[in-house]
């Protein structure tokens, strides 16, 4: 068929993806693990590992435990910190024309600063994705993505130190994820991703004891779609800034989904690790039915579910 | 390194004993590249539930693009790809991971236990193309003769000099694979190989250590994507500073780089 | 084999279960329905579908989605009524041995307490279970069961008028469901059930609509287990009456993954639509691995998981 | 209502078109109770993935407790079902539901739209013990011949006079099922049972009216448990006045009770 590849760009801020098809942060790697299997030149863009000022060890294992539809993960935020990464990673990522965002995380405020401003200095990096959902050592352990004014205070702090598009990363583990949506906003984010995962756990019922070492983990995977779904739909409804959709997206129906709900742009996590080829996959199915609805640009799908 | 994701076709599947199946499937791409020691990452079928896929050592390759897996039914990832009948295919990712170094071993010691055999036949047969099958020795251990008979008789129609052991005395020696090992006294630089259960490869690693042989041992994790990506397979290292990652720096490591619990 | 009956027993205020398997509200009916399929006098204890003071009418169809190892529903709290239930679905449960708890739900707190005081005359109301994740309509709509005043209010005001015990159930939509469960546990709650459904929804991508008409619709079956345990293990932290688990629970394997984790009883929910016998499977389970593990009663296998 | 739970054997599967089968399994308590017009959740196997049972229509009843039922495959759970191989199990609850009821009427049409005819060869068979065949009229819509000649030949072969009616053409008269009904000038009391989708029930509801017969018509809706107990199944009434439940006060209705929106 000789049909016209439809128009599937999108904006974030000043950045323009050439498709709104992302890897998530933590399942892709620094891109490189997935050279081999994917043709990363055609990904929207590339969505790195969370980053720290210096290098995590992380949890002890067991890390992972498969559930229903689902997985866990306790990573503890192993990485290899801001230092390796500029020396060790980006020059592999330098060679791709897809867009690099980085996912910076930390403890306190100024670690996110530092990380913004030593970023900033680096072209490639293209955007940041600020991950809220660790805790805020200063403040006892809360999560900065739980408290408005804590997420306000990352968010201003990583926009004064960042001249490129901001983007926040929100938690799922809250009770109204719209006030946080909103507070980010305000404080100069210039799109809001989500979901990161559900907090969850496991029991192993023969050794009586969590399966993972870290007792609690972050559920991903289809079993938390509907979740992110609803949450994308309510944080579309309270912000204007854009929003990228995230959780248990699979099949270009799902993305299509998030994208009716009024995400912008999508992040493909833990099918990743189950199909390395799904991003592609979702990426042409998503040009497949724009064709078919005779729609002529991402436009006419963003948000549609809301409008119909 | 090279991976590939293949829809792979089983040619072949054969029942080795009550839950312990080798199936054949032809992956052109994997067959050619892989090492000894390397896994592949499988999924049978569409669904979501089983969701990630399962982590299987290469058994064999052969003429014909083909690749072996032998495998031991566990739980629903290894309930359905046993299902699968010849013809229909699942899906294949690899080869994948660091598999057994062969320095210039005086002799060679394969020490496998239970379905940790899978990836020693691969290995032995690599070997025979370098060493004298007087060079090479086979340790198996198993739980009862069932289990372990088959996979015996491969190695000795290799030409290989088998041992074995079996808990309930069914076959060989009655005791553990380490039993094998201890009366053993060699003034050469030996290599042991070995794979199966935690326990045992602590054990044979002390054993080695003991008697001055270098090990590599095989170790399994849970893993998420196989790739280096999620960084779920962790293992503490020797000097308890930090993590290995079995899918990448693995998962065959010198017994001597990772702590044994 | 003739092993001796473990000793399944539990006991939840002043009330005491044969067995700690119950079945969920609203996936059960009132009993009646599962009459033929199910052999009640065995469960622990039944929980009817959620009475309000006047019958609803519930949400327009379509009421239901499928999500992966999911379902989504908006019933919207359709219910015969108080004065119905009484009259029609009282009279079955009477000829049933199984204890009965009465889910109620109201609009305001003086609702809940109406619904408390007539429910205590009629002695075959065992317990009542207080669902708190409706909106308080008084309160512009928020959920009495995200905010820990007024859950402590609408617990107290039942506590008030109903003698015999009080079980709220707790929603999982909340950033910090322990602080839920204390304010309830304050209020003189003899029990916390936990977790309700998980908001959520699922979009139609040819009509580009949602699927439930009610666009939100609460998540429930085995995707949500690892929520709820997780929730099921922080409450059972912070306060010292049972815990009561809820969600996915399917398998015996399900049902003793929660009981590890603190919880004293299990409701069977979503199950029961997929497969009616679930529950007395579940019950049988939990005898058969008290006995293979050589544990003589419940509270040996009570919060096990978090002494090990 | 009493149903049963039961593990049944499939004993035999046929393949009617490209996409719609008919399977045999033995059910004897469901064969036992069923009337025409009931249905049954299905399961295939033990995933958690698809969740939910699948309701059928029962299609026929046979001796030697065998339940019948005709279905297309649209989704996941059609799918695990159509995989079944005979000797194989699912799991099926029933007889659920309120069927059609047969009044004495003199006439009685069956309009069926696609696999909508499934409940209608069992009413037939039904009301051929207390009617003439000449009193029992069969119409049949469907998009193209192979759908629907099959079903048409069964009609046929129990001495019914059938009409079809094929959007494409190919068989019988082109157009809607309607249009059959249309024509039909019958100044008898004449009961019409019909069973397809909401559009074809309406239009066929909407001629019934016209012409002054009583209509029962089969619903569809998504259903979780079958048993009146989830209330997921509701329609609204035709005095908009709440819901009617599919599952308990259907799926047979009278026309006249439903909203037709
Ligand atoms: C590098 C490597 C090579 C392996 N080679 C073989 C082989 O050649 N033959 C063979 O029979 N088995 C092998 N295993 C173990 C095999 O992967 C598990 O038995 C299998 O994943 C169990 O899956 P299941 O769904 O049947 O069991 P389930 O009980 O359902 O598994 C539950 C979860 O635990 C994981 N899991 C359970 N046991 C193990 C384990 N021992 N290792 C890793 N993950 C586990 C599964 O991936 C899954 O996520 C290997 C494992 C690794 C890591
Ligand atoms: C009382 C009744 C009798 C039926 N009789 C028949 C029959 O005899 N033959 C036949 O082929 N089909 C019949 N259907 C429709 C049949 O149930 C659906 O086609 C089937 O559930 C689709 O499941 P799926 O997993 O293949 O599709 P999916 O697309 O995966 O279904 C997704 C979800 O929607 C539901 N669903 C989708 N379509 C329908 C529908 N039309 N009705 C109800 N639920 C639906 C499914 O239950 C599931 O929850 C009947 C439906 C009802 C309510
Ligand atoms: C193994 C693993 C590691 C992750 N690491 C990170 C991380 O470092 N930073 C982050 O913001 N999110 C991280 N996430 C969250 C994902 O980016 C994503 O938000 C989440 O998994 C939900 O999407 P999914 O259901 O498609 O996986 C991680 C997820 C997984 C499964
Ligand atoms: C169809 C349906 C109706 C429900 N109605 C009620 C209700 O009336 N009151 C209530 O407290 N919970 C209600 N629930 C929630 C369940 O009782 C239970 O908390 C939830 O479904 C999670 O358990 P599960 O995963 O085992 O289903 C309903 C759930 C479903 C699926
Ligand atoms: S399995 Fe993912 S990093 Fe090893
Ligand atoms: S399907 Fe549950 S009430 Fe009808």
């Amino acid at each position: 068929m000789a049909l016209e590849e439809p128009d599937m760009k999108i904006s974030i801020g000043s950045l323009r993806l050439r498709n709104p098809v992302m890897t998530a942060s933590g399942t892709f790697g620094y891109g490189e693990e997935y050279g081999s299997l994917v043709n990363l030149h055609r990904l929207g863009a590339i969505i790195v590992k969370g980053i720290s000022l210096l290098p995590r060890q992380g949890t002890p294992p067991p890390r992972i435990a498969e559930t229903a539809c689902g997985m866990l993960n306790a990573i503890g935020l192993e990485n290899v910190g801001l230092e390796r990464f500029l020396s060790e990673k980006l020059p592999f990522l330098q060679g791709i024309s897809t867009p690099l965002i980085v996912n910076i995380l930390g403890d306190t405020v100024q670690d996110y600063e530092q990380l913004a401003a030593r970023l900033n200095e680096e072209e490639k990096v293209a955007a940041l994705e600020v991950n809220i959902s660790c805790p805020n050592v200063k403040q006892g352990g809360v999560a900065f993505g739980t408290d408005p004014g804590m997420a306000h205070a990352v968010t201003k702090g990583v926009r004064q130190h960042f001249s490129r598009p901001v983007i926040v990363k929100l938690s799922p583990n809250v009770t109204d994820i719209s006030e946080i949506a909103g507070a980010v906003e305000e404080a100069g984010a210039d799109a809001v991703s989500l979901i990161n995962t559900v907090l969850g756990m496991a029991i192993d019922i023969e050794s009586c004891r969590p399966k993972l070492a870290n007792i609690f983990g972050g559920l991903s995977g289809p079993a938390i779609k509907p979740i992110g779904l609803r949450m994308v739909w309510q944080v579309a409804e309270c912000v204007s800034i854009p929003v990228i959709g995230i959780g248990g997206i699979t099949t270009p129906e799902d993305a299509i989904e998030y994208i009716l709900a009024g995400a912008c742009a999508v992040q493909v996590g833990t099918t990743n690790f189950i199909n390395p080829k799904a991003s592609e996959e979702i990426i042409q199915g998503i040009g497949a039915y724009l064709t078919e609805h005779s729609m002529a640009s991402m436009q006419d799908l963003i948000g549609r579910a809301r409008r119909v | 390194m090279q991976a590939y994701q293949q829809k792979a076709e089983v040619v072949s599947t054969e029942k080795v004993t009550g839950d312990i199946y080798r199936f054949t499937v032809k992956a052109p791409d994997i067959a050619a590249d892989a090492r000894p020691g390397q896994f592949v990452m499988v999924r049978a079928g569409d669904g979501l539930d089983p969701l990630l896929r399962r982590p299987f050592s290469i058994h064999q390759v052969a003429e014909g693009g083909l690749v072996q897996i032998l495998f031991k039914v566990i739980g629903k990832g290894t309930q359905a790809i046993a299902g699968l009948q010849v013809g229909q295919h699942m899906d294949v990712l690899g080869p994948l991971g660091r598999g057994f170094v062969h320095n210039t071993m005086q002799e060679h010691y394969l020490v496998g236990g239970g379905i940790g055999v899978a990836p020693l036949l691969f290995l032995a047969k690599q070997l025979l193309k370098k060493n004298e099958p007087s060079a090479i020795r086979v340790l198996l251990g198993a739980g009862t003769k069932a289990e372990i008979s088959t996979l015996a008789d491969d190695f000795e129609n290799m030409g290989l000099g088998v041992q074995v052991s079996t808990e309930d005395g069914s076959l060989g020696k009655p005791g553990l694979v380490t039993d094998l090992m201890v009366p053993l006294q060699n003034e050469n630089k030996v290599m042991v190989y070995t794979c199966g259960p935690y326990p045992m490869l602590r054990a044979v690693a002390g054993v080695s250590s003991d008697k001055g042989w270098a090990c590599q041992v095989s170790l399994e994790t849970i893993m998420a994507c196989g790739l280096g990506a999620c960084l779920g397979c962790a293992v503490l290292r020797a000097d308890m500073n930090g993590y290995v990652h079995v899918c990448k720096d693995g998962p065959v490591f010198d017994a001597d780089d990772v702590a044994w619990l």
